[in-house]
């Protein structure tokens, strides 16, 4: 009723070719917007307790994983290459940060929380290389290649954590204009601003590319690679690209979930396999290949567990804290079974048929 | 000079210098290679047979191992607790094929291997749910399986093999001979090899897709029982052998998807290289690399052979 | 339309903030959060000091009321020894006014370590987390009581030590470290690496990475070639019943495989079946029930049924380390208490009943622990106090005690630590400079 | 692609020399010659089997020939890689719709324009000024071409959803899109109606006058092939067996004897 596009006239490719070309989506997307940027932090303010965890629990953790699953999807979901190495990547991308950060320490947080995307970017292109001869599952395979041999780099050279005796990442405070943006003094507050920020604007420039030349260069080389190179379009590089994206984003939501989300430290075992396998249901269950699917599946996989355990204390019931996990674990699973089979899209494919519900709502055509 | 030294001439003396060292490194990487061909022998069957990369095979091992275990706990008699184990694995097959491949037919596949995703999930909460999370034993005397070791005296030293060892080994091999002689000589042999070939084709001349399905899952899960007993009696049966199951994947790379000479083939090259690359070579890095140098091996593998050892040639068609 | 979803979802919101936070429900009570994880790959471990830990302070409400006559609210957060569920749990429980918490993760303690002194909440990190963070001037809220690995790692040399005939014996000795490839097994390499070169020993690594901690044989193949003469285990969950029963695999005495005391748990040694005979591993409280407090949790919880433990594991080794750990939370709000005359303590107050916590003999026996532990004694800047542990003896079916309880090289780990805690500051920029008042031992 | 422009009407555009195709011991094509026109409407035909589809495939550089040598546009070559031929002018259709499933129509075509947008990365991660103009610009390009083919109504649907008459025309369009100096039809009327035929042949001929596009087609229906080819080569057992206008291929006996399968 509400959402329906009659009347609104395109008179030009630009307004066409819009990420949002319906006038209710574009209203949809700044209302989110405020939300997010002024709605969710005056709740904070007004109820201090609850808005604390409210950011630090949820809403940090869950843009940051959305990142990483949009960084996973540009890999997997447009560019159809399997990776189960997201965990390593964000690794690479907290290390470097780490690094640059102490070596560094004049230049802001912010500046080396991007650059260290670049480093995390240089490895995927390394381990990407093989794509070139590897195709699917084999491929995934590789990419585990990376995971492992990542994690043991983690641990085993000193010089990545800086011969701490701890063997972990230790975030020293870093301030910008002396309000403390990293370490145990920094609010969530600060940093849930900084983590939108950063994860608002990467989404807008992943959007750009994917709907420009380079993205449908991707998804020619994910739906049929042959035609593709047909088009003129080079595997390789374009699988590098992506390689190369894919864990500049990953990269980038590594280095934020230390500094930003831990903002204290963290050990290498963050980094493990659970991590990717973690990215992963998230944009299997949001839906590959789209954007706000990334959005969909961190909210689910990361945030549904948590309203699960909530509610079942709230509710009183006897169940052990173990027995809420098993059932948590339990019910992850059933969830992405499910999913693929009401709709092997993900929630993504859901949102669009719901909406091209509303846009006929009521007729049924 | 010195680190190429150490590279390609020290390993050798070693070997040289200390042969019993050397032929137990090659024991204990063909007993390794035995029970990773176990594993992806399981991904095999499920991928020639339905398409499916079944990335739950390694929980399926945990969890198989867990029920035997777990029942025996609950006080029910070893050898009926077995049985009771290969009634869940029939259930749990029929189970999947119901409720997950059924709804999911004619997806592509990786949404199927998605789901076989979500089942790894499933598998680890109600495992846990069941029988809890500690690690338990596994009855290794109570299944008349034997202990001990044997000791040779030879090449100047002592080799000494595990009889569990012996008997996986053992095993393995007569699992693996009566799966060829299934797969050759039985009707439903016949059948699973028409429908790894094609699925439509085998529709068409009367073969129950659904029935091969749960037929294959099982014998997955059969496969994935005796890996479990053999891994349980070698460490104990716990969540963390799940993440060992993953060697299965380079052993897959090397042996091809579809291949069961490649999956035996392919787990005994990973096991032996494994073992001898942390032995001879580990030092050099300061040990600890086995947990990266199988997937290497078989990426090395693969940059020459991208179709792996026994896997068809891949011509592309359009 | 829109308006009115946008109301109801701003209702919905109101209703969660007040929801979430559920405030302490009592106003006279302690609230004292248990990290636990009685899932994933470390379960094992977790679900007998699970147990204990709420066991034992269960059984203080049952029996006495709580403490000092203030009913404690234990409330259990499940980690699953997962940093980021550890994240969650800390958060859940920072608005409920902790006293204490425990989380029993090195990588969550490592996280938390630097919240403790902003959020005024101390953290007890029971023998594992930061060594370094037993050095009280730079760590004032976080306290690691009783021993450190560092100091686990000495009384191995010690122990060694005595069976071999003096430290002057170990010259051309060669000891192996088999340890998990992560920061907690990686601990004790300095210390050791100092005192080979002090008593002339050689040091040999053997790595387990976390994914091949039950593919161990290549490993153990390492230790038959070198033949180390004593073994250091510093291993974790699954990793350790393997190595024990690799270590017999290849005849490896094992009178001579010295675990930590995370490498004692029951049902690591009970893997490696009747050749585990004679394993040993460092121990700071007695396994078994015979002691008047366990027999007390047995009469005031578990014969109650207000208990999730299996009645046959009570008085096992990693079921009394997490008795000992409450213990620890209970002496610490009772001498909180005690020195500031509130009934209600808080997390302040706990810190200071904490750093002058001195836990007698004669303690020990009022409490029902007497030869359960060795005394205890904190102070202001040594938040750990490098107690006494002794050796304990797998004899086939439970532990038992081996040696005296015999004192860590102390001399060896302060400086160390002292050290460690230094650079630990000079990395962390701003750092706070310690500015609590240091109360007199009680 | 100069050297594709500086060649008139009616001058040999691209000759296949020679050239033989073997997959292990099976061969494909033997030793085929054979030329095309600029400007032309060239058509392959043969029985199944004949090595047509192979011939193509060389032809764009997917299939590297055992022997013999391709020259195009007055260039040579021995071995080519596909994205290669593309850049040189050549683009094709598939016998089944190889289309990019997941997108559009409308991206399935704009992705046949990738070789002609050429816009930084820098001004793609922004998506404004000369990126977006560029965008614009092609988009309008891609109109026309839909406009051409009459599937303005599905334009942003995904052309998996379509059915296989409209994603023949789609993949035409896309073929379209490069702006081929070549363009490679492999059976665009495989599978259709009549009236969809009609349409296609129509299509067929407008790209040929309208662009002046040389066309080489793969087609089954005889009927077609005789209208709209303006030379036809009859390739059988991977063999070339006849060459010339349609008038001269239908009265060559080979021809006949191939296609009522007279036994050699």
């Amino acid at each position: 009723m509400f959402y329906r596009e009659t009347g609104q006239y395109k008179t030009s490719y630009a307004a066409d070719m819009a990420v949002f070309p319906i006038l209710q989506d574009r209203i949809g997307v700044g209302l989110m917007l405020l939300v997010a940027a002024v709605g969710i932090p005056l709740f904070a303010t007004l109820f201090p307790a609850t808005g604390n965890f409210f950011l630090q629990v949820i809403m940090i953790p869950f843009l940051i994983f959305a990142l990483a699953a949009i960084g996973l999807n540009i890999l997997t979901g447009y560019t159809g290459l399997i990776s189960l190495g997201t965990g390593a990547f964000m690794g690479v991308g907290a290390f470097a940060c780490y690094k640059l950060t102490t070596i560094f320490p004049g230049v802001n947080i912010i500046v080396w929380i991007l650059a260290s995307g670049f480093f995390s970017c240089a490895v995927g292109v390394v381990f990407g290389l093989p794509s070139l001869r590897i195709k699917g599952f084999y491929l995934a395979v590789a990419t585990l290649a990376a995971q492992f041999f990542l994690q043991w780099c983690f641990v085993r050279v000193p010089w990545l954590f800086n011969y701490n005796a701890s063997g972990a990442i230790e975030v020293p405070e870093r301030t910008l204009f002396g309000v403390a943006l990293t370490g145990a003094n920094a609010t969530a507050m600060t940093r849930y601003f900084v983590v939108l920020a950063i994860v608002v604007g990467l989404t807008w420039i992943a959007s750009n590319l994917i709907h420009g030349r380079i993205g449908r260069s991707w998804m020619a080389v994910r739906d049929m690679d042959i035609a593709a190179q047909l088009m003129g379009i080079k595997l390789l590089p374009a699988k590098l690209l992506a390689f190369a994206v894919s864990s500049f984003y990953c990269g980038v939501a590594g280095a934020m979930m230390v500094f930003f989300w831990y903002a204290t430290g963290a050990e290498p075992e963050v980094f493990s396999i659970r991590q990717s396998f973690f990215i992963l249901s998230m944009i299997i269950i949001g839906g590959l290949g789209s954007l706000i699917g990334s959005y969909f599946g961190a909210a689910l996989i990361y945030i549904m567990p948590i309203l699960l355990g909530w509610l079942a204390d709230v509710s009183g019931l006897p169940i052990g804290a173990a027995t809420i996990e098993h059932l948590r674990v339990m019910l992850t699973g059933v969830l992405i079974i499910f999913f693929l089979i009401v709709e092997p899209h993900g929630l993504a494919r859901l949102w669009q048929i719901g909406k091209q519900k509303l846009r006929i709502w009521p007729f049924p055509y | 000079m010195d680190i190429l030294y150490k590279i390609f001439i020290d390993p050798f003396v070693q070997m040289g210098g200390a042969p019993d060292l050397l032929v137990q490194t090659l024991w204990e990487g063909l007993v390794g290679g035995v029970l990773y061909a176990l594993i992806a022998l399981g991904f095999v069957l499920i991928f020639k047979a339905s398409g499916v990369f079944n990335f739950a095979q390694g929980i399926m091992m945990v969890f198989a191992a867990l029920t035997l275990v777990g029942l025996y706990e609950k006080g029910v008699p070893a050898f009926l607790a077995l049985l009771l184990t290969i009634g869940v694995m029939y259930a749990l097959a029929l189970g999947i094929e119901r409720m997950v491949l059924r709804p999911l037919v004619n997806q592509p596949d990786i949404i199927l291997f998605m789901a076989t995703f979500g089942l790894t999930f499933v598998l680890v909460g109600l495992g846990e749910l069941i029988f809890g999370g500690e690690p338990k034993q596994m009855i290794t005397e109570q299944l008349w399986l034997p202990k001990g070791a044997i000791d040779i005296k030879m090449l100047g030293g002592l080799v000494s093999l595990q009889k569990i060892d012996i008997a996986a080994a053992v095993i393995a091999s007569i699992m693996v001979a009566g799966l060829a002689v299934f797969f050759q000589s039985t009707r439903i042999g016949r059948a699973l090899r028409a429908v790894a070939d094609d699925h439509q084709a085998a529709l068409s001349v009367g073969i129950s897709l659904n029935q091969i399905w749960v037929i294959v899952w099982f014998t997955a899960g059969i496969v994935a029982l005796a890996t479990g007993i053999m891994w349980g009696a070698r460490s104990d049966v716990s969540f963390a052998l799940e993440i060992i199951a993953l060697k299965a994947l380079p052993v897959l790379i090397l042996g091809g998807f579809t291949s069961i000479p490649g999956a035996i083939v392919g787990g005994l090259i990973i096991g032996i290289g494994e073992k001898l690359g942390e032995f001879y070579w580990g030092p050099l890095l300061g040990n600890g690399i086995e947990s990266w140098l199988a997937y290497f091996i078989a990426l090395a593998f693969l940059l020459f052979r991208p179709q792996g050892l026994f896997g068809e040639k891949i011509i592309e068609r359009i | 339309m829109m308006i009115r979803s946008i109301a109801l979802a701003a209702a919905a919101g109101c209703a969660l903030a007040t929801a979430l936070p559920v405030s302490a429900s009592a106003q006279e009570s302690i609230y004292v959060p248990l990290f636990t994880y009685r899932t994933g790959a470390f379960a094992g471990s977790g679900i007998p000091i699970a147990n204990g830990m709420s066991d034992y302070l269960n059984m203080l409400n049952e029996r006495d009321g709580g403490i000092g006559g203030v009913k404690l609210l234990i409330e259990e957060c499940e980690t699953g020894y997962d940093t980021k569920k550890g994240v969650e749990c800390y958060e859940q429980v920072k608005g409920k006014k902790p006293v204490i918490t425990s989380p029993y993760s090195t990588g969550i303690t490592l996280q938390l370590i630097p919240k403790a002194s902003v959020d005024k909440i101390p953290m007890l990190s029971m023998a594992y987390g930061l060594s370094a963070s037993a050095d009280g001037n730079v760590f004032p809220w976080i306290f690691n009581p009783p021993a450190t690995y560092w100091d686990g790692a000495s009384a191995f040399i010690k122990h060694v030590a005595e069976k071999e005939g003096g430290l002057d014996k170990l010259k051309g000795k060669k000891f192996g470290l088999v340890h998990l490839d992560a920061p907690y097994g990686k601990e004790p390499i300095p210390l050791l690496e100092n005192l080979a070169k002090e008593f002339g020993f050689e040091l040999k690594l053997y790595p387990v990475p976390a994914a091949e901690m039950q593919n161990q044989s290549a490993l153990w193949l390492g230790v038959r070639r070198d033949r180390p003469d004593w073994i250091y285990l510093q291993g974790w969950g699954a990793m350790n019943p393997t190595a024990v029963k690799e270590a017999a695999k290849i005849n490896y005495p094992m009178e001579k495989l010295v675990g930590v005391w995370w490498a004692g748990g029951d049902d690591d040694a009970r893997g490696g079946g009747a050749e585990a005979k004679g394993y040993k591993s460092l121990n700071f409280h007695a396994a078994g029930a015979n002691f008047p407090v366990i027999q007390d949790i047995q009469k005031h919880v578990i014969d109650k049924g207000k208990s999730q433990v299996d009645k046959a594991k009570v008085g096992e080794n990693l079921y009394n380390r997490g008795v000992y750990n409450s213990m620890l939370i209970a002496e610490a709000i009772r001498n909180a208490q005690k020195i500031t005359g509130k009934k209600v303590v808080t997390g302040e107050d706990v810190r200071r009943g904490m750093e002058s916590l001195e836990i007698t003999e004669a303690r020990l026996k009022e409490i029902g622990m007497e030869g359960f532990a060795a005394p205890v004694k904190v102070s202001c800047s040594d938040h750990n106090g490098h107690h006494k542990v002794y050796v304990a003896v797998w004899d086939g079916s439970k532990w038992t005690k081996g040696s005296d309880w015999m004192e860590p090289m102390k001399d060896k780990v302060r400086p160390l630590l002292e050290a460690a805690a230094k650079d630990y500051a000079e990395k962390n920029a701003g750092w706070p400079k310690r500015t609590e008042a240091c109360d007199k031992s009680s | 692609m100069s050297g594709a422009d500086a060649i008139k009407p009616g001058e040999t555009l691209l000759s296949v020399d020679n050239v033989s195709l073997a997959f292990g011991g099976v061969r494909a094509i033997t030793e085929v010659s054979f030329d095309i026109r600029k400007s032309e409407i060239r058509a392959i035909i043969g029985p199944n089997g004949a090595g047509k589809t192979s011939m193509l495939n060389v032809i764009n550089g997917f299939y590297h020939p055992n022997e013999g040598r391709i020259s195009f546009a007055g260039a040579t070559r021995a071995r080519m890689k596909p994205y290669e031929a593309a850049t040189q002018g050549i683009a094709r259709t598939f016998q089944n719709v190889a289309l990019f499933k997941g997108m559009t129509t409308l991206d399935n075509i704009m992705a046949g324009r990738t070789l002609k947008m050429n816009r930084g990365f820098f001004w793609q991660l922004l998506r404004q000024g000369p990126a977006l103009a560029e965008e614009i610009e092609h988009r309008k390009f891609c109109e026309e071409i839909i406009d051409f083919l009459e599937i303005e109504a599905i334009r942003k649907t995904p052309v998996g959803k379509l059915p296989y008459g409209l994603q023949k025309r789609v993949e035409l369009g896309r073929a379209l899109a490069m702006e081929p100096t070549l363009l490679l039809l492999d059976e665009p009327m495989a599978g259709m109606n009549l009236e969809e035929k009609e349409d296609m042949s129509r299509f067929i001929i407008d790209v040929n006058q309208h662009y002046g596009t040389t066309i080489a087609l793969i087609e089954h229906d005889m009927g077609v092939v005789m209208d709209l080819s303006d030379r036809i080569v009859v390739l059988e057992y991977g063999r070339k067996i006849a060459d010339g206008t349609p008038a001269e291929v239908k009265a060559d006996q080979k021809v006949i004897d191939a296609y009522l399968g007279v036994s050699h």
